[in-house]
């Protein structure tokens, strides 16, 4: 196997054209894993945790713009504001602190983990992945990325994640079930990003879910039902009902299917709960 | 093989090494830092912690040739001879030791929390130590060994004689 | 959604291998050239805290300073058999195989010292602080070190074997002595149950263990937070997982072991009811403190939710599938 | 008598060991020059072999492929010498050992390991202890499954329970559990200035492996020495043989110094498991919340091993009917063979499990007489001068009343 430690973006993406078994790392806290497994068919490991362009995390007029192989840890020593508070949670439930101390968000997103921690609050952000191949540079929405880059991303990597700021009468909200309060795999995760009205009505709407799924995705049915509702136990009841009907169809014959069912109503009602919680104290 | 500079305990190495060597078989095999313990390769046991320039990883879970240039510390770092460092001093008085084989990774882990906060709460202390496994003790006196520790750091306890 | 629950057990524990079974230990004592004293016994140190034990009873016995001891336990070439470290027993049937090895080798110290300070007798001689003195008079004194620069040839040491008063039991009744000393326990735990997630939360755990006598308190301390430690996860989070005879959860990721943050503090009482047969009373808990806290929160589980768990582990999945059962049943 | 030492919570004399990281572990040695050694392991539960190591012997930098044809006594285990060294024709559980790889790198032994062909005749594996149990059932050791049965009588217990105010009968299911000590098995084989095998391991009964090395090598005890390392937890997983034996055979054939070290996958495989247990009981109680009768039938899957199963069961069956005085008790535990994982010693050792039977039978009790769980247990526990349910007169320390209100007052 050869290594290498890379110093641009450019670099990176002429040794994955040039080395097809060629894989890129970075904090490693999963690629080791499959490397020891001889899961991976990998001769060529390049690594980008020392690229600076890549490393950067910073506010640029209403944009959070992350770079793909910015640890969690330096994340979360960024300031968020208080309604940004499910990202916060999201990356403070990501394995523990060794590997949130490595682990990056790029990382995360790249290998379409369905119980990957940061998934759902980004498709609840409606955030968008950069992606560069020697081909191409693009940017991708997250609702679009499990599709774009399908079974893993060949030939390319993700340089940055970025989202909006959200306005104050909004809220992001994240709630995970692991069997473990720390070192824990999501069993279930949600995600909503709810932006009221003044009439406390629900004027935009973000569910997003983890572990439902072959990835974590929108659920635009939750969505169209609750929105311009206004945010009450009969819309949590309503989204929770859905959210049930969604998981019966989506992991029918799965014998994960009737706990799902029932941590559902817990997990999905925490975030809009929460979500209620944070528009009362406005 | 490849060659990387490291420094290690404030001692600067420059080593060759396989390509497909992690970070803890450059601490365990050629440097014999044998308080580096593998429990599980998959950075869930935490016992393989080392202190990577200035945070708390998983030597099992980084390449050797991603930390050229860096600077780690291991248990062995910690102290000279018998003369041990004030975490290493609450383990022992709090009874914090059992079998002993997660013991220098909660040490290190103990340190990542005190470096950042001298003055922890237990639950900030749990939070820091919940990327290391222990079967022995169930971490009741871990906690109150780094709390003890915080206490000789921020000067509201003494050693004891 | 959020039930608590108070749940109780209590429990029992034969010490040793038990039925009659030849459970022996064996200890030599061992005067150095320094005047020091080594203790040769093969007692595994496995995490336990038994060569602190060892040291702790041998100086007792002894009369002198734990750092004038020197405990090999280590080397089959150098140790006697000392039994396995198991069934609770190193403190007891060790520790009482080291006691009884250090009271001969006290006899044989007092009969140098009277040979040395030519006396009559060793009436009168006591140890202490490493030195044989004339109780009626201190200035009748004969060091360890100077006991140990009159040993001519070979070893000054005294050896001593305990064996554990078991008794087979009849084959057809059961009827006998298995096990000596019983040691028991009870622990109180309340939790909260969770019933949609089935996620059972420890909030407040008391453990009560009787130790005979304790040689250790701090010791025993840790051991009640490892054995509760055990206890839980047993209960509520280990799962192999075995089909068709292969063991699915064969890694850490997948074999849970709760974290720091899965575990709370414990009210940890130890009661001291001394055993008269064993080493300064005590008895040996390594054991005894895992085996009331699985069934303390089950207890408390169904106390909470009105559920039995008959089948271990207690896992968030089995505790909803229970819940969903009975609610079914409820309904017919 | 006062006491000096005795009740002080003195600082541990292995600590300053462990916190400085210089306490020693099996894998913790390291010498120039030294080989490895890995083991090569069923992959079914149950199954007849054939194996071929030529061509893996033929790999460079392998040193020396181990197989039952190099044991002179091909058999070990605390209680029955039902486990072999190597297996010769027949596996039993998926892990049983096959062959040990000695060379010169982990990496060539791993590769030797992928060589070694291993023809298995899959045989339909027995994996439910109550089908093992029946006459017509397949056996995995000898003519029964049932490696051991014991009884315990006292009065009658089934007319007492028909003449029982209230029975509470009910099966409870205990599962099988590693001990998953952090330190995975690891050990060092050499030959010491004597010319004696010595095997640095960690282990919880160093005079155990030295019989067992002696007697599977035909050797004296006194060729053969066991370095006891540091060890990193036990819990009752450290009891068996597990690389003791192979890396005494290697040190012993090649006069090299040898190092295996165990993954946590390899250690999962490798040592004992918590006996699964399945418990059928029957607890009877007067009117007043004194116990009237237990009976109880405890069956142990031992899986392919016995291990401590006699003593593990027996354990099981004397403490079958809980801290409490029961005048009439009958008790069968049954410790039988299957071709699950094998099961031996772990912290409880069979009264670990019987427990989550006998408490939770009291509780339901309880709540049947419309009594608290402290009162219904006060009526009937252990004291001073009591006499257990094998007729053991308690006549010395008996704190449990002590110990259950310590906690509920």
């Amino acid at each position: 196997m050869k290594v290498y430690k890379s110093n641009s973006v450019e670099e990176t993406l002429e040794i994955l054209k040039s080395a097809p078994k060629s894989k890129i790392i970075s904090g490693g806290t999963d690629l080791i894993i499959e490397l020891r497994n001889h899961n991976s068919d990998v001769d060529y490991l390049v690594d980008i945790s020392s690229i600076e362009e890549l490393k950067k995390i910073e506010k640029v007029n209403d944009e959070y713009i992350i770079g793909s192989a910015v640890p969690f840890s330096d994340i979360l020593n960024f300031k968020f504001p208080d309604n940004l508070k499910g990202f916060v949670n999201a990356l403070n439930q990501i394995g523990s602190p060794q590997i949130r101390n490595r682990g990056t968000i790029g990382g995360n997103l790249a290998n379409a983990s369905t119980s990957a921690d940061s998934a759902p609050v980004l498709l609840a952000l409606d955030a968008k992945v950069g992606i560069s191949t020697g081909d191409f540079e693009k940017e991708v929405s997250m609702t679009d990325f499990y599709d774009f880059i399908g079974e893993g991303l060949y030939h390319g990597i993700i340089t940055y994640i970025k989202f909006k700021e959200i306005p104050l009468n909004s809220y992001l909200s994240f709630e995970k079930l692991g069997y473990r309060k720390s070192l824990a795999i999501s069993k279930l995760s949600i995600s909503t990003n709810i932006t009221l009205n003044e009439n406390f009505e629900i004027e935009k709407i973000f569910v997003a879910s983890g572990a439902i799924g072959k990835y974590p995705m929108r659920e635009y049915e939750v969505e169209s039902k609750i929105i311009s509702q206004p945010l009450n136990e009969n819309i949590i009841q309503l989204s929770i009902e859905t959210m049930k009907e969604i998981i019966s169809e989506r992991l029918k014959g799965r014998s994960s299917l009737n706990y799902k069912l029932s941590a559902i109503e817990y997990v999905l009602r925490s975030c809009l709960e929460e979500s209620i919680q944070y528009f009362k104290r406005c | 093989m490849i060659n990387l500079k490291i420094n290690v305990n404030n001692t600067d190495y420059e080593i060759e090494i396989d390509e497909e060597k992690r970070l803890i078989d450059l601490l365990r095999d050629e440097l014999r830092l044998t308080g580096v313990k593998e429990g599980c390769s998959e950075g869930e046991c935490g016992a393989c912690s080392v202190i990577l320039d200035g945070k708390l990883v998983n030597s099992c879970l980084i390449m050797a040739f991603q930390v050229n240039d860096s600077k780690v510390v291991t248990i062995e770092g910690l102290s000279e001879g018998d003369n041990i460092n004030y975490i290493q001093k609450a383990f022992i008085e709090a009874g914090a030791v059992q079998c002993g084989y997660c013991t220098p990774g909660m040490i290190l882990a103990a340190k990542a929390i005190l470096d950042k906060n001298p003055n922890p709460s237990r639950e900030e202390i749990r939070m820091g130590i919940s990327g290391n496994l222990c079967r022995c003790t169930g971490y009741e006196k871990i906690v109150e060994a780094i709390e003890l520790a915080g206490g000789y750091l921020n000067g509201t306890k003494t050693y004891r004689e | 959604m959020i039930k608590r629950g108070k749940g109780l057990a209590i429990s029992y524990y034969g010490t040793g291998y038990g039925n009659g079974y030849p459970d022996v230990s064996n200890a030599i004592v061992r005067l150095n050239k320094d005047g020091k004293v080594s203790i040769f016994v093969g007692g595994t140190e496995v995490g336990q805290g038994a060569k602190t034990v060892f040291v702790q009873i041998a100086a007792e016995t002894l009369n002198i300073n734990i750092e004038d001891i020197i405990l090999y336990s280590e080397d089959t070439i150098n140790t006697p058999d000392a039994g396995t470290a198991a069934a609770s027993r190193q403190t007891y049937n060790t520790g009482n195989a080291i006691k009884l090895a250090c009271e001969k080798f006290i006899e044989e110290l007092k009969a140098k010292a009277k040979e040395i300070l030519n006396l009559d007798s060793t009436e009168g001689l006591i140890v202490s602080d490493s030195n044989v003195y004339l109780n009626s008079s201190k200035n009748d004194k004969v060091s360890f070190l100077e006991i140990a620069s009159n040993v001519k040839n070979g070893f000054f040491e005294s050896q001593a074997s305990f064996t554990a008063h078991t008794v087979e039991m009849d084959v057809e009744t059961g009827q006998g002595e298995p096990y000596w000393p019983y040691t028991f326990s009870a622990c109180e735990v309340e939790v909260e149950v969770n019933t949609l997630t089935g996620i059972v939360n420890i909030i407040h755990a008391r453990f009560a263990q009787d130790v005979g006598k304790a040689v250790n308190p701090r010791m025993i301390e840790g051991q009640i937070d490892g054995g509760f430690y055990m206890g839980q996860s047993y209960c509520l989070f280990e799962d192999l997982n075995i089909v068709d005879g292969k063991i699915m959860n064969n890694k850490y990721s997948k074999y849970l072991l709760p974290t720091s943050m899965d575990t709370i503090d414990i009210d940890k009482i130890i009661i001291e009811d001394p055993e008269s047969t064993a080493p300064f009373g005590a008895k040996g808990i390594g054991e005894p403190v895992t085996i009331p806290v699985a069934p303390a929160i089950l207890n408390a589980i169904y106390d909470a939710i009105n559920v039995r768990i008959n089948e271990l582990p207690a896992t968030p999945d089995k505790i909803i599938s229970a819940l969903k059962k009975v609610k079914s049943e409820d309904q017919l | 008598m006062e006491l000096k030492h005795i009740g002080n919570s003195i600082d541990r004399i292995d600590s300053l060991a462990k916190v400085t990281g210089k306490a020693m572990y099996p894998q913790d040695y390291y010498v120039d020059n030294m080989l490895y050694g890995k083991t090569l392991r069923s992959i079914y539960p149950f199954a007849k072999i054939n194996i071929d190591t030529r061509e893996a012997q033929n790999l460079p930098g392998v040193i020396r492929i181990f197989t039952h044809n190099d044991v002179p006594n091909n058999a070990h285990g605390v209680l029955h010498k039902d486990q072999l060294v190597f297996c010769k024709d027949i596996v039993r559980r998926i892990g049983d050992p096959i062959a040990f790889v000695v060379a010169e790198t982990e990496k060539i032994c791993e590769e030797a390991i992928e060589k070694i062909k291993v023809q298995y005749e899959i045989m339909k594996p027995v994996l439910d202890p109550i089908e093992a149990m029946k006459e017509d059932s397949i056996k995995i050791h000898g003519d029964s499954n049932i490696v051991y049965h014991f009884k315990l009588r006292k009065g009658d217990a089934l007319r007492a329970l028909e003449e029982s105010y209230f029975v509470a009968t009910n099966t409870y299911k205990t599962h099988s559990i590693d001990h998953a000590f952090l330190q995975p098995e690891a050990g060092i084989g050499y030959l010491d200035e004597n010319g004696n095998i010595a095997v640095i391991v960690a282990t919880q009964y160093p005079h155990y492996d030295r019989e067992e090395i002696a007697y599977c090598l035909n050797l004296p005890i006194e060729n053969i020495r066991i370095i006891n390392s540091n060890v990193g937890g036990a819990f009752g997983g450290r009891e068996d043989i597990t690389l003791q034996v192979h890396l005494a055979l290697a040190a012993k054939t090649l006069n090299r110094v040898i190092k295996c070290v165990y993954s946590r996958e390899e250690s999962f495989l490798a040592h004992s498991k918590r006996h699964a247990m399945i418990m059928n009981y029957s607890t009877g109680v007067d009117k007043e919340g004194y116990l009237t009768a237990v009976k109880a039938e405890i069956i142990g899957d031992t899986g392919a091993y016995a291990s401590w199963a006699d003593n593990v069961l027996r354990k099981a069956g004397v403490h079958a009917t809980g801290p409490y005085i029961v005048p009439n008790v009958m008790v069968d535990s049954y410790a039988v063979y299957t071709n699950n994982p094998y099961a031996g010693a772990m912290r409880g050792f069979g009264a670990t499990q019987v427990a989550v039977a006998y408490e939770q039978q009291m509780d339901i009790l309880a709540r049947e007489l419309k009594m608290s769980p402290v009162e219904i247990r006060l009526k009937n526990i252990l004291k001073v001068g009591s006499i257990t349910s094998t007729g053991q007169l308690l006549n010395n320390s008996v704190p449990l009343e002590n110990c259950l209100r310590s906690v509920t007052e």
